[in-house]
């Protein structure tokens, strides 16, 4: 293991010490210490956005908190769920009585641990709506849609979902403005190599040398198919040979494209494959709005890349557009949107 | 014959038993995980159980309270899976021992009925799947039949004792279909699933200690 | 070669493709394939800001490119200086009749590419000045300061020069803050890592499994010493170590500090470095006015960490606190700065 | 006797050798840059000698002309530290061959010196670093030594071919101290290096040209 650590035990610890340093600015501590928020929050008006998850995804989850973005983050170990009274605690914190969004992603302690925390919201009178997000098409067929993991479609939910809040939306119209941007979405990813939880100080799994895995999951979960590496052109045919029919998208519509490292892959590499997307979207008749590359939703040190797409309609589209100032996802727009 | 119950105002020692037999296994349990998930299984349980240890510490708690606080412990202080899934097991038997003066047979039953299907409504898990419920199912099957076919408390423990330890070895020979390790496929086949190992302590614990207690 | 690519002797074009559309609303292509700018540039009445290099240190250089930034780049083959023609035709694309501040960073190859360029921008009366950046402590001894070589530190120097420029400086005023920023650099790195060049196909070099490189350069130059792999506290103290006497930094200076990954190091592992040298700064009596944690300066899938520190003056301090927009470093200002 | 000088108008097939000659050693310079550097030299040298060929085709062009187009097209296009290394080497000795109708002797001896001044007034390399300068310093010493001793052209030429192959076989005992290779201290040692073996090919060529020319 060949990392930047301290004690393996407490890289969640010592890794969010070190955030709070570095963007306080943007993000403050709270009582809890596996809940961070938005420096401003609550926001007096606006409903609450949150959402939380297992560590090592960096910039996710807490890269996402920000001015028209996340108002706050429930913070697990590593790969595992965060408590329920994390996800309880972050209700409290980001609730001006207008209702929390608690947007996250369908994996099974973080189902149970944010059930659990509505039940205790509940108890104090807090409103919270949750949009499971569930864009990661190899993780289950699509006749079991409900079962599929969230990946960094949750971005794009977050993004569209901190916008319509910013404009002072209620819970119900940023809860549906949340599902209809997972909905619309689609990601795969390709893994390269494997990953190694600093506690364990083992690889989790194995990919050989020249093979790749189709449709490996945000903690390296099983994909579809080990193939033979391929260039990047045909793996980016290969993602959206899997991505474009299942939507589907088609000629006419317009996108929003993200293509995310999966910790250890050089961003070189991102656009190298991000330009044959592209190619093969126009050759489609799809037309990128905007796109994203880079690192933002990690696997620890994963070689490997994920692709997501998201249909537009005119609301998805002006939200995405909207200014945002998060560690991981920060850009101008016309519009303020606050 | 002895009477067939146990107060409920001495029934903590059972949760206090747990900790310990936690405690104890914190290694093993984390190596059985290394083999198939990420080793941390043990560390997890015994940092939970560890936690409620220190919230009782000098409370004067009957078994209701000490089985509500391991479960709020770990239902909201450890996360992942296992936080939620044991958390609402013994929050729902602590639901029912309730005010019980005296813990019988029945009411027993009916803690481990309520225990499982608080599981069951968070965790998709099915048995097969190479989890938990691969001991504590056919555990509760087993205390409820010895239950039905008229044994007393003991030997319902002991049928239970039985079944669990039967269901966690039969976990070798299963795939994993649920959580870290369902990753592995048939390699996941070939050793012991780690939260059934830790089920199968926990009830064959809980059996040791009513049964002293009877 | 675990790599997303297609054929290795062709990355930096595909990757440069995949960049420009991604990034269309803030760089342009220009009629030099290896040249590209702000799209708004020449800026009127502005300096024009120049940089280039060798490539695979995303987002260097091309990254930092942008408002208030770098106006345009010259682009090299992986880790091989850029033609003297790119870097001449970069001076032409952003020449407003202002003159040219060519930032970079003391490496044999652009020095003397650089060279040539200006003697043909001389020929058409393109007046372009020059800052060579030398941050890089463990390059050489300090009292040679000449030859250390310029690193993480050079993107300082751009953002000060970029918003000086935006500001309306002349072109010796933009000289003169691009050189106070580096003069009040120092930087160092560690790898823990070799990389490997795509067209060469293996590791550049070794480093063994529980060692690390400490002073280690851009391109894998040899560092100061080999030595067991330490903590991240030890990481942290052995830089500053290193830094600290060498400007030397002393209680009560204001500093930005940058903590950038080598390529394939994941990035929480970079907060947990950097809440360390926060903690030793504090120590020393050293402020930290703004701090920088993330993949600033790469090395292709090198695995490791660079540690800059600049010492801020009032002047300074203002042009790191004006606003930027560019792939690399993006930030909101109270300032506009333009 | 036959005349000691060649024709600049007749000169340019010393340029269209160095292309050959580069092409059709550009598998082994790259090897021989893999040893210890990053195998991409025989790929950079003739990248920028191919690019200068397209150049000259169909141009009536003399030496001086192809002299200074080789170096143009390595200085503008090639980049890294060999373009403009080897650019100044031909731009520099373009400019000395300038308007003269011939070239004698004299003449290429100022050429050599003015290319390697060139050279050395943008790298810092010194004899000894394991550099194209180990062929080419001696080399050209061993021209100017030749002509000041009295021998003709090609006996000069001779000379330095043997200096510049002997400067380049001793790089096999030098450690590196410039460039990629030098990271590898101690352990650059034992193999040629690339930019010396180049040198040597080309100074060599130019040796042969000339003297066929005669
Ligand atoms: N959804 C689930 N339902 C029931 N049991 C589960 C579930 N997920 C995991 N488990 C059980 O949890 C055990 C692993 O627990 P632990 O190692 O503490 O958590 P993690 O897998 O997050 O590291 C497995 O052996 C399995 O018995
Ligand atoms: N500063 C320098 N001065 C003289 N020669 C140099 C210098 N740097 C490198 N060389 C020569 O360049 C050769 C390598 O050239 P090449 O492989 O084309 O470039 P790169 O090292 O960028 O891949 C070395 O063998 C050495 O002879
Ligand atoms: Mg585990
Ligand atoms: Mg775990
Ligand atoms: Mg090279
Ligand atoms: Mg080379």
């Amino acid at each position: 293991m060949q990392r930047i650590i301290n004690n393996p035990e407490r890289v969640v610890e010592d890794m969010l010490k070190g955030f709070v340093k570095t963007h306080s600015d943007l993000v403050s501590e709270t009582d809890n210490p596996r809940v961070f928020k938005y420096k401003n929050a609550p926001v007096k008006g606006k409903v609450g956005i949150v959402t939380g998850g297992g560590s090592g995804h960096k910039p996710a989850f807490i890269g996402y908190v920000g001015r028209n973005m996340v108002d706050a983050v429930a913070v697990g170990e590593v790969f595992s769920s965060p408590t329920a009274i994390a996800f309880y605690d972050a209700f409290r914190e980001v609730d001006s009585g207008n209702g929390v969004a608690c947007l996250y992603g369908n994996y099974s302690g973080d189902n149970m641990n944010v059930k659990m925390a509505i039940e205790l919201a509940d108890e104090d009178g807090i409103k919270v709506r949750t949009v499971v997000a569930n864009d990661d098409v190899a993780s289950a067929p699509k006749s079991e849609m409900g079962k599929r993991r969230g990946v960094a479609g949750e971005i794009f939910m977050w993004k569209v979902a901190g916008a319509k809040a910013a404009q002072g939306a209620s819970l119900d119209e940023v809860i549906t403005v949340a599902q209809k941007a997972i909905d619309c979405s689609r990601s795969v990813g390709i893994g390269l190599s494997s990953c190694t939880i600093p506690a364990v100080g083992k690889p989790n799994f194995l990919i050989a040398a020249g093979k790749m895995e189709v449709g490996i999951g945000h903690h390296g979960e099983p994909g579809i198919e080990v193939r033979d590496l391929g260039t990047a052109d045909e793996m980016a045919k290969l993602m959206l040979d899997i991505i474009l029919p299942d939507y589907p998208f088609t000629r006419g519509d317009d996108v929003v494209v993200l293509v995310s490292g999966l910790g250890a892959t050089p961003v070189m590499e991102l656009y190298i494959l991000f330009d044959e997307v592209s190619d093969i979207l126009a050759e489609e008749g799809i037309k990128i709005h905007r796109s994203y590359v880079g690192n933002y939703f990690t696997s620890l040190d994963m070689a490997g890349v994920t692709l997501t797409l998201m249909k537009l309609d005119d609301e998805l589209r002006e939200l995405m557009d909207c200014e945002a100032d998060s560690v991981g996802l920060r850009q101008f727009g016309s519009d303020a949107c606050g | 014959m002895p009477v067939d119950e146990f107060k409920n105002s001495e029934g903590a020692i059972l949760v206090f038993n747990l900790i310990k037999i936690i405690q104890n296994h914190k290694v093993v349990l984390s190596e059985i995980d290394g083999a198939i998930g990420d080793g941390d299984h043990g560390i997890n349980m015994s940092k939970g159980f560890s936690a409620c240890r220190d919230r009782l510490e000098g409370k004067d708690a009957d078994l209701t309270l000490a089985l509500k606080t391991l479960g709020r412990v770990l239902l909201m202080e450890i996360g992942g899976s296992m936080g939620p899934i044991y958390g609402s097991f013994f929050i729902e038997m602590s639901k029912v021992s309730g005010h019980e003066t005296d813990i019988n047979q029945k009411t027993f039953g009916h803690m481990l009925s309520a225990g499982l299907a608080g599981i069951q409504k968070i965790s998709e898990a099915k048995v097969g799947d190479k989890t938990l419920l691969d001991a504590l199912v056919p555990a509760v099957d087993a205390f409820l039949a010895a239950d039905a076919q008229g044994k007393n408390f003991s030997e319902a423990l002991s049928d239970m004792k039985t079944a669990s330890a039967r269901g966690k070895d039969a976990t070798v020979d299963m795939i994993s279909r649920i959580g870290r390790s369902s990753r592995l496929g048939e390699r996941s086949r070939g050793t012991l699933d780690a939260g059934a190992t830790s089920c199968d302590l926990i009830l064959s614990s809980m059996a040791d200690t009513i049964t002293a207690l009877l």
